[in-house]
């Protein structure tokens, strides 16, 4: 049991190395990669070996924590579900890191990148790894300074620094609607335990949560004339949270222009590790979603038309990486939609969006790895000047290949042949339609599919413009070294065998993760709670149609791109222009930065409250130089008063003398 | 004796004009005395009925230099250092510097 | 043997101060006054070491008589409230002496002089337990500052100086009435005058008539209110704090004796005042309207340091919001964000400072592009700024976190304001490190040097400071949980 | 004989006069001389109330004060001289350089 | 045999005061120097007998003069006043021919004070009153040569013979009602004065006589003028000593003397008090004469003092009392160091037309340290900062009007607090932070002696206030 007690060492080793880069990174080589590529491999060693313990005894779960201040712990809980993060998260950001040797090799301030990334991979850790949902915001808050640290890395840039601020502030907004959600939920377990808590009891501890739901969800407000459950309100919080983060519909626009920052932190942090920590959130703290009415309704539909409303951006988006960025939100909008399902799968619904999750994380940094091969080879990163790189660069070409049939989901329904991303995305779908037939709304359904058409097409549309045809503009490439293509090979891999090999085994590994020593949950009895009712039978025994329906899909995509791009035979020009509306819309991202910055940000925080506060307080200031003026004139005007005559003098005595006594009398009289 | 014969009239302007600058000052002053004569009036003085005449002797002289020299020293004293400071003073503050 | 080390460190200052005012040359004062706060420094730590935080009684009592006739006597302890804020000024003064190392001020032996005696008033004020002892420090402790700002200013300082020296002194005369209606009831009741700041809170709950309760409470809430500010009483501090040289500024953040005197003084006397509930909703109301107040305003500005002048106000919102939260946890979240509030602050303005003595201007939209020239100020900056705006893991998040989690229990709909801005903090702040930090590099300024040694070593120290309590808050912590669980506990015997 | 009441009356119009003419002249030496009218009227309410009250310190008060009213006259005098040298005019309106 | 001891301290003066007046004689103009240091003497052997029998009390001449608490505490402040001006002064009448009748005035004034602290008869506090007054109207007009020194005297001298008209009415009638002139006897068979309307006129009428003195606000009207044109040294005189001589004498007339009418002069004073302090304090915000300031400030000050007799209980009176010395001490040295900045404007250029204008102490704190830190501390201590004896005496004058409950008193004397620390720190500003291109001058030893004791006593005062808060609550006992 010597590997429990060292789990602590996961967050701390990368914590350590970022201390260690970022002062001694100068004088050691290649900015002193070496060390946190060490400690993210010790890191990723321990989790692995923890994974394995826990995947003979799944109910053995690490949980260990400690008194941090007042009524609040710092503690690890490492249950299946974090045990498959940690992996996946420890593994990708190594294969990143050894990959940024390469990409950053010419760059001057790599102690500064290495000892930021280092420290984004122990802030990430430690969110996979905490038992309360206090110390998950600490870190959850740490990886989004990172992201913000690394997105504005080129700081000279004035486009990435309003960049990263635009990041920072649009996740914060998410946060501030997490942190309402702890300040709601603290409120309530504060009530329920009527003013005392007891020694030793950490109420934030998710145990302890998940113990009182029944009370929370008993409690309920008025909000703008309808009841509301505070479960839904809280849980709803913490999606907002997500949103945020996992740059869900309202607050994506961040996502885009994180492209800024160097590619290999789009692969790790935008594609991989942070923009899942929303994900992360819903599923670790399931139980409060499925016993909150109406939540995991709302997470659905938004998980739905995120996947479609960023698919339909990524098809006419001409930079290689915002194509990514899209194809990244839309999948995120996937696992939500996953999430969303346990309305009507319940548990497994965990299982198969953290599956998804793994996957995508696998393909999705292959996609971004490439794609920084290739700017790397090429230099720019508009795919309309690109085109046959394929044949300079192999390796990249056909790892990129894979890892678009990946992205697009091709396999055989029923066997275990496919690719990851079949296997991952499939029941997600499956998952729908059981969903539309039990409740008869087909929206999220038909979302799923259609976005699964244009992911295929846009993805392909990609391979095609860069890989295959004529070269459009001379450019010298040559193949990426050694240190670059070696990750992209095993992620090649992953993306291509894992899926296949762990499609059944993920699924009841993670069954187990509300079921073991440190919180165990009848979830059919939060589903009552919720208005839930479970569908008895698991997928695969929709029509056959239905099952091969994505794998059409993905056909179907693949070759309207080959027809439209690989071989020009139909004349885009009509299309892809200025006067047809439709591109128009997509191509300005639906107006969305005019109503965000210009309209929202600008016009109304700024000018609006800030201007109008400003005048307020030169009122106040106005209104205490007025009192200062009033003495002044005041003392002016009095001053006349002393006219220098004698005889003036004796009038003001005499006159004194009179009208005292005639006032005392007065008085005297009144009172 | 009056060379001239003054009329009423021009006896009144004369007053008027006199008092004109003046009429401030003359409000108070008549302010003044009607509040010091209403004040005196109202008051019931307790006035012996009949003054003490002291036939054999009209005048009091022995019984101001008793009091003087018995009862009121003090301001006696302080009145002979009075006279000395003033009249240091005004020689001080008169006498020129022998120039006219 | 039982030193009398609270007298030693309020006297210290003010000893050392005179002797600053006799040394000939800059290098000879900035040598005594350091070797005065470290030698304050040192005791304070001793102090800090043997000091009981589970008990919230007084401790290292000193008492004298000074004038009995009046029942006035020189009266010194600590207890939890006190102990972090002079902590605070312990720390924080050696490295602002350590800061203005080597700017060539002229007349810098009055400057250092000023310094101490602020320093000695401010450590006065925290440890008297003689309501009339605590009104001659609070007002010394506007004496030095009035001086600082109006010599070392900035080009409308003596405006500015005027300014605050007369607004702060109306707010402290009109505590001096509820001192002395306070001081009086008691020596009607008890027979006997006497000016101990318990006795007389003891006493308030006797006076008969609840509208006299009433004023005297208000009267003292006034006084506070103006010193920390908050939000109707702030105009004073924008104009006072961006005069105001650099250390001037951060003696000003240090001057925490506004929230100080609203734990000591109004939490006690709260429960006996009659209309309680509504002097609870005002004080909630005005720390939510001062934190959206000043968050609003701070996005507002064009010059950097009143930019953080308005933040403060902001973040001195949270005190009076979680001192109204009446739950022990709130009220020491706010003791708490006094104390972060004090490290944060400090390195904000000594940032400023050395911005403005570098470029020359503290426009924002003129400067842009720092952080390549001076990137150890860069890293120092941007923690100081992460830390204002909340980011956990440092000293802001906690506070904020225990003030806005703890009081949202009794006072709901004021935190709902609250948490509103912390959206906004967060826009200003990066907004300003965005402007100032990152982006294409002003070549007007030519070629810029990094911040001395000297700098970067007592900005480094304190920021290490923020970080550290940042993440173990529970040394300072503490203390402050025991003693406002006993402020806290008097509500409950009075069945609010 | 006469009652106390037509003393005090008389005291009082003599001290009005004296105020109004304190008040309204402008040379100097004019208001001395209503000065004198006033502390005079004074002496004559002294007198009186001391004869009506039959006790005699109402007299040696007055006697004091006729000493000081000649002490002010002195130093009254000795100051008008002075400005008289140096202003050659003493009309005490035309003198307010100190004012405001 | 009738205890002499107690006269000694006047007797001594009085002394002093011929001895320099018939040396003087004899001496030429330069030898007169060793006539000031006499002098000096002179009142210090006299403060040191008041505080040596500063513990017997007694009546002396049948009662006309009372030897008691209250005046010895008010002998030691007139002494202590004259002390600092006769030291101040040995540099002022250095190389005038007249200075032994500077001193013998000087000292005659004194002596007139010191009577009128004692006196418990109507008569001997008029005369006195009048010595006091006398005697300093030739100080006032020492300058014979400077027009504003004489028209300064000419005010003083005529609006003072226009009270002391007023105040003999006043006293003929009470005389008249009550039939006896000592104060307690005028206390016992007051009934006449107490049903009919001279009592209120009487009461006007000695309000009228002592509020000159004081300077209270419709009788303030020459302080301004007078302060400003007359010697500084002397204003300093007639602001600390001879105002504090108008409180004596109002507290013996109405708290011992008409304390039946108190319902009549408590609302009087407490309309003159609010008046006299926002008047006082309002105006002096717009002034450009520092001793045009300080004279309004002392107006204002004596509006503060006023209030005790509105508040009339015993910590009110005590802090009256300790308000005077304390005034005294303070306004004696900020005139002396405005006295010490015009030697050295008129050191400079002789025909400066306005030598006090606040624009000459620009710079001061260069280049004279040692009158800048005096007069910083007196001006800190006039506004009322902590530790100094203004902020302790403003301390038990406005504590006690809470106690009586007059709540709406006190907030107003503390706004005026308030206001008045803006031209004093307008003052300090001009002092230390404005620079001048003067460079540093030796100030004269005098001035800064008597600066630096009235410093100390400011500052002990206000840190030591033990020994005289409990001086003034013995005086206080006597009155209430």
């Amino acid at each position: 049991m010597a590997i429990e007690n060292m789990a602590f060492l996961i967050p701390v080793l990368p914590a350590l190395a970022f201390v260690l880069t970022f002062f001694l990174g100068k004088k050691l080589p290649n900015g002193g990669a070496i060390i946190p590529i060490i400690a993210i491999f010790t890191s990723f060693v321990i989790s692995l070996l923890i994974t394995m313990n826990l995947l003979q005894n799944p109910g053995q779960v690490v949980s260990q924590s400690y008194n941090w201040f007042a009524i609040l712990n710092v503690g690890i809980l490492i249950d299946p579900l974090a045990a498959v993060m940690l992996s996946m998260v420890s593994f990708v950001s190594l294969l990143i890191h050894i990959y940024a040797v390469g990409y950053m090799s010419h760059d001057k301030a790599q102690p500064r990148y290495f000892a930021e990334t280092a420290l984004f991979t122990a802030a990430m850790l430690g969110v996979v790894l905490s038992d309360n949902i206090l110390q998950f915001f600490v870190c959850w808050e740490l990886v989004g300074l990172c992201s913000y640290l690394l997105i504005g890395f080129w700081f000279e840039k004035p486009s990435a620094a309003s960049a990263a601020k635009k990041a920072f502030l649009t996740t914060r907004v998410g946060d501030v609607m997490f942190l309402a959600g702890i300040i709601l939920l603290f409120a309530d377990i504060f009530k329920i335990f009527n003013g005392s808590i007891p020694q030793g009891v950490y109420v934030l501890r998710f145990d302890e949560i998940f113990s009182h739901i029944p009370e929370i969800a008993a409690l309920n407000t008025q909000i703008f004339g309808f009841e509301v459950s505070h479960l839904t309100l809280i849980t709803l919080l913490f999606f907002g949270g997500a949103v945020g983060k996992s740059g869900q519909f309202p607050l994506h626009v961040w996502l885009p222009d994180a492209m800024e920052g160097p590619t290999t932190v789009s692969a790790l942090i935008h594609a991989a590790t942070m923009v899942t920590a929303g994900v992360y959130l819903v599923a670790r703290t399931f139980p409060m979603f499925i016993a909150a009415p109406y939540s995991l309704l709302i997470v659905a539909y938004i998980g739905a038309f995120t996947a479609l409303f960023a698919a339909t951006m990524g098809l006419v988006m001409n930079d290689i990486k915002r194509i990514l960025a899209y194809s990244t939100i839309s999948q995120l909008g996937y696992m939500m939609l996953g999430l969303g399902m346990g309305a009507v799968i319940g548990i497994t619904a965990v299982g198969d969006s953290l599956f998804h999750l793994i996957n995508h994380a696998f393909f999705k940094a292959l996609l971004f790895l490439c794609a920084g091969s290739v700017i790397h080879a090429v230099g720019t990163q508009d795919i309309r000047q690109m085109g046959g790189v394929g044949k300079v660069m192999p390796i990249t070409f056909a790892t990129m290949l894979i890892a678009s049939l990946a992205l697009a989901g091709f396999g055989i329904p029923g066997t275990s042949i496919g690719v990851s991303g079949f296997f991952s995305k499939d029941p997600i779908i499956e998952a729908a339609y059981l969903f539309g037939e039990s409740t008869e709304n087909w929206f999220p359904y038909l979302f799923s599919i259609v976005a699964a058409l244009l992911t295929s097409i846009y993805i392909f549309r990609l391979i095609f413009m860069t890989f295959t045809g004529k070269p459009r503009t001379s450019y010298g490439g040559h193949e990426s070294p050694a240190v670059m293509t070696v990750p992209l090979i095993i992620l090649g891999l992953l993306a291509l065998v894992f899926g296949a090999l762990t499609k059944t085994s993920f699924g009841n590994f993670l069954k187990e993760t509300f079921g073991n020593n440190f919180v165990s949950i009848d979830i059919h009895a939060l589903a009552e709670m919720g208005e839930y009712h479970l569908a008895s039978h698991g997928s695969g025994s929709e029509p056959l149609i239905i099952l091969w329906m994505p794998v059409i899909v993905a056909f179907a995509g693949l070759l309207i791109s080959y027809l439209i791009y690989g071989m020009r035979i139909l004349d885009m020009s009509s299309i892809v222009s200025r006067n047809n509306p439709i591109y128009k819309l997509l191509y300005n991202r639906y107006y969305q930065n005019a109503i965000y910055t210009e309209f929202l940000a600008v016009k109304v925080v700024y000018e609006g409250l800030s201007l109008a506060g400003r005048s307020i307080d030169r009122g106040f200031d106005w209104l205490v130089n007025f009192i200062g003026h009033i003495f002044m004139e005041l003392a002016d005007g009095l001053r006349q008063l002393q006219t220098g005559v004698v005889q003036n003098y004796a009038t003001a005595v005499i006159t004194g003398v009179s009208l005292l006594v005639i006032l005392l009398k007065l008085i005297m009289e009144v009172f | 004796m009056l060379n001239k014969h003054f009329t009423i009239m021009q006896i009144l302007t004369a007053v008027y004009n006199f008092f004109r600058p003046r009429i401030a000052g003359m409000v108070i002053a008549i302010l003044f005395f009607a509040v010091v004569i209403t004040s005196i009036v109202y008051t019931s003085w307790n006035s012996v009925d009949q003054i003490p005449q002291n036939p054999m002797d009209q005048s009091n002289i022995k019984g101001i230099g008793m009091l003087i020299f018995t009862d009121l020293v003090v301001p006696f004293e302080i009145l002979s250092i009075v006279l000395l400071s003033t009249l240091m003073g005004a020689i001080y503050m008169a006498k020129g510097d022998g120039t006219q | 043997m039982e030193i009398p080390i609270l007298s030693l460190i309020v006297l210290i200052p003010f000893l050392f101060s005179v002797l600053t005012l006799l040394t000939k040359n800059k290098e000879q004062a900035r040598a005594v006054a350091l070797l005065s706060s470290v030698v304050v420094l040192t005791l304070t730590v001793y102090m800090y070491l043997n000091f009981d935080s589970n008990t919230a009684q007084m401790q290292f009592q000193e008492f004298a008589q000074w004038v009995p006739s009046l029942g006035i006597n020189y009266q010194l302890g600590i207890d939890g409230i006190s102990m972090p804020l002079v902590l605070l000024n312990a720390i924080v003064i050696p490295f602002l002496i350590l800061f203005t190392w080597n700017d060539e001020k002229n007349h810098s032996n009055r400057f250092y002089a000023l310094l101490l005696a602020t320093q000695g008033a401010v450590i006065g004020v925290f440890v008297s337990l003689d309501f009339f002892l605590f009104y001659v420090f609070w007002e010394l402790t506007l004496v030095p500052l009035f001086f600082m700002v109006s010599i070392w200013g900035g080009p409308a300082k003596h405006k500015a100086a005027i300014k605050f020296f007369i607004y702060t002194h109306v707010g402290s005369l009109v505590m001096l009435l509820g001192i002395f209606a306070l001081y009086f009831t008691a020596w009607k009741q008890t027979g006997t005058p006497n000016m101990n700041i318990e006795h007389l809170l003891s006493q308030f709950q006797f006076i008969s008539d609840g509208l006299s309760r009433n004023l005297i409470f208000l009267a003292l809430l006034f006084g506070f209110l103006v010193k920390i500010p908050s939000f109707p009483f702030h105009s004073w501090l924008p104009d006072a704090y961006v005069e105001a040289p650099t250390a001037g500024s951060v003696l000003f953040v240090l001057l925490k004796i506004g929230g100080y005197g609203l734990f000591r003084v109004s939490l006690p006397l709260l429960p006996f005042t009659p209309s309680m509930d509504l002097m609870v909703t005002v004080m909630a109301a005005l720390g939510s309207v001062s934190i959206l107040y000043g968050a609003f305003l701070a996005l507002a500005q064009r010059d950097l340091k009143r930019m953080v002048a308005y933040s403060s106000i902001s973040h001195m919102g949270y005190v009076t919001l979680g001192a109204a939260g009446l739950v022990s946890l709130s009220v020491s979240g706010a003791m708490f964000q006094q104390f972060s509030h004090g490290l944060i602050m400090s390195i904000m303005f000594m940032s400023c400072g050395v911005i403005n003595r570098a470029t020359g201007t503290r426009i924002i939209n003129d400067l842009g592009g720092l952080a390549g020239k001076m990137p150890k100020l860069a890293v120092i900056m941007m923690l100081a700024f992460m830390a204002s705006l909340g980011l956990p893991g440092l000293t802001g998040f906690i506070a904020e976190f225990m003030v806005l989690t703890f009081t949202y229990i009794n006072q709901p709909t004021y935190v709902i304001i609250a948490i509103l801005a912390v959206i906004i903090t967060a826009a200003y702040h990066l907004w300003a490190m965005q402007r100032t930090m990152f982006g294409v590099y002003n070549q007007k300024f030519g070629v810029l040097k990094d911040i001395s040694a000297s700098q970067t070593f007592s900005m480094a120290i304190i920021a290490l400071l923020i970080l550290y309590f940042g993440l173990n808050p529970s040394p300072v912590l503490n203390m402050m949980i025991t003693n406002s669980e006993k402020l806290v506990s008097l509500l409950a015997v009075t069945g609010v | 004989m006469i009652p106390l009441f037509y003393y005090l009356a008389l005291s009082a119009i003599i001290f009005s006069i004296g105020l109004f003419g304190f008040m309204t002249q402008r040379s100097g030496i004019r208001m001395l001389m209503c000065v004198e009218l006033m502390l005079n009227a004074a002496n004559i309410n002294l007198v009186a109330f001391s004869s009506y009250n039959a006790d005699l310190t109402g007299q040696v008060f007055a006697l004091y004060s006729i000493a000081l009213a000649a002490a002010e006259a002195a130093i009254g005098f000795a100051i008008l001289m002075s400005i008289y040298r140096v202003r050659d005019m003493i009309n005490l309106d035309k003198i307010n350089v100190l004012r405001w | 045999m009738v205890d002499l001891t107690l006269l000694t301290p006047e007797l001594t003066l009085v002394g002093t005061g011929l001895v320099v007046l018939s040396i003087g004689l004899f001496l030429n103009t330069n030898a007169k120097k060793i006539l000031s240091y006499l002098a000096s003497l002179g009142i210090l052997a006299s403060l040191v007998l008041v505080l040596t029998n500063l513990g017997n009390g007694g009546m002396l001449f049948n009662e006309t003069l009372s030897f008691d608490a209250l005046s010895q505490f008010f002998k030691i402040v007139f002494l202590s006043v004259a002390l600092l001006v006769s030291i101040a002064s040995i540099k002022y009448t250095e190389g005038n021919s007249h200075t032994e009748e500077f001193y013998s005035l000087l000292i005659f004034a004194t002596v007139g004070m010191m009577f009128v602290a004692s006196a418990n008869d109507l008569i001997v506090l008029f005369v006195a009153f009048e010595l006091a007054s006398l005697a300093t109207y030739a100080l006032a007009g020492f300058e014979k040569k400077n027009p504003l020194s004489l028209e300064a005297s000419m005010k003083y001298f005529m609006i003072g013979a226009l009270s002391a008209a007023l105040m003999l009415f006043g006293i003929s009638f009470i005389y008249g009602a009550t039939g006896t002139t000592s104060i307690p006897g005028v206390a016992e068979n007051i009934n006449i004065l107490l049903g009919s309307p001279i009592g209120l006129l009487s009461v006007v009428l000695m309000i009228a006589g002592l509020g000159f003195k004081i300077a209270l606000v419709p009788f303030h009207m020459w302080a301004p003028d007078t302060y400003q044109g007359s010697p500084s040294v002397v204003s300093s005189l007639l602001a600390a000593g001879s105002k504090k001589m108008g409180f004596v004498a109002a507290f013996k007339v109405f708290m011992v003397g008409l304390i039946a009418l108190q319902a009549e002069w408590t609302t009087a004073f407490a309309l003159l008090a609010v008046i006299t302090m926002t008047l006082g304090n309002i105006v002096a915000l717009s002034q450009n004469s520092v001793k045009r300031m300080l004279a309004y400030s002392s107006v204002a000050q004596a509006g503060y003092i006023t209030m005790s007799f509105v508040v009339m209980s015993k910590t009110a009176l005590a802090g009256a009392i300790l308000y005077a010395l304390s005034h005294g001490f303070m306004k004696a040295g900020a005139f002396i160091a405005t006295a010490a900045v015009i030697y050295m404007v008129l050191s400079e250029k002789k025909d400066s037309e306005m030598p006090d204008h606040i624009d000459n102490f620009r710079g001061l704190g260069k280049r004279m340290p040692i009158t800048a830190l005096c007069m910083t501390i007196f001006l800190f201590a006039l506004a009322g900062i902590p530790l100094t004896a203004g902020y302790m005496s403003k301390f038990v004058l406005f504590a006690s009007t809470i106690e009586a409950g007059l709540v709406w008193l006190a907030v107003i004397a503390i706004l005026n607090s308030a206001i008045s620390l803006f031209y004093y720190a307008r003052v300090v500003k001009y002092m230390y932070f404005l620079s001048s291109e003067g460079e540093k001058i030796a100030e004269p030893v005098p001035y800064t002696v008597a600066m630096i004791i009235a410093a100390i006593f400011v500052l002990a005062i206000g840190f030591w206030s033990e020994p005289f808060i409990y001086w003034a609550m013995e005086a206080a006992k006597v009155l209430i």
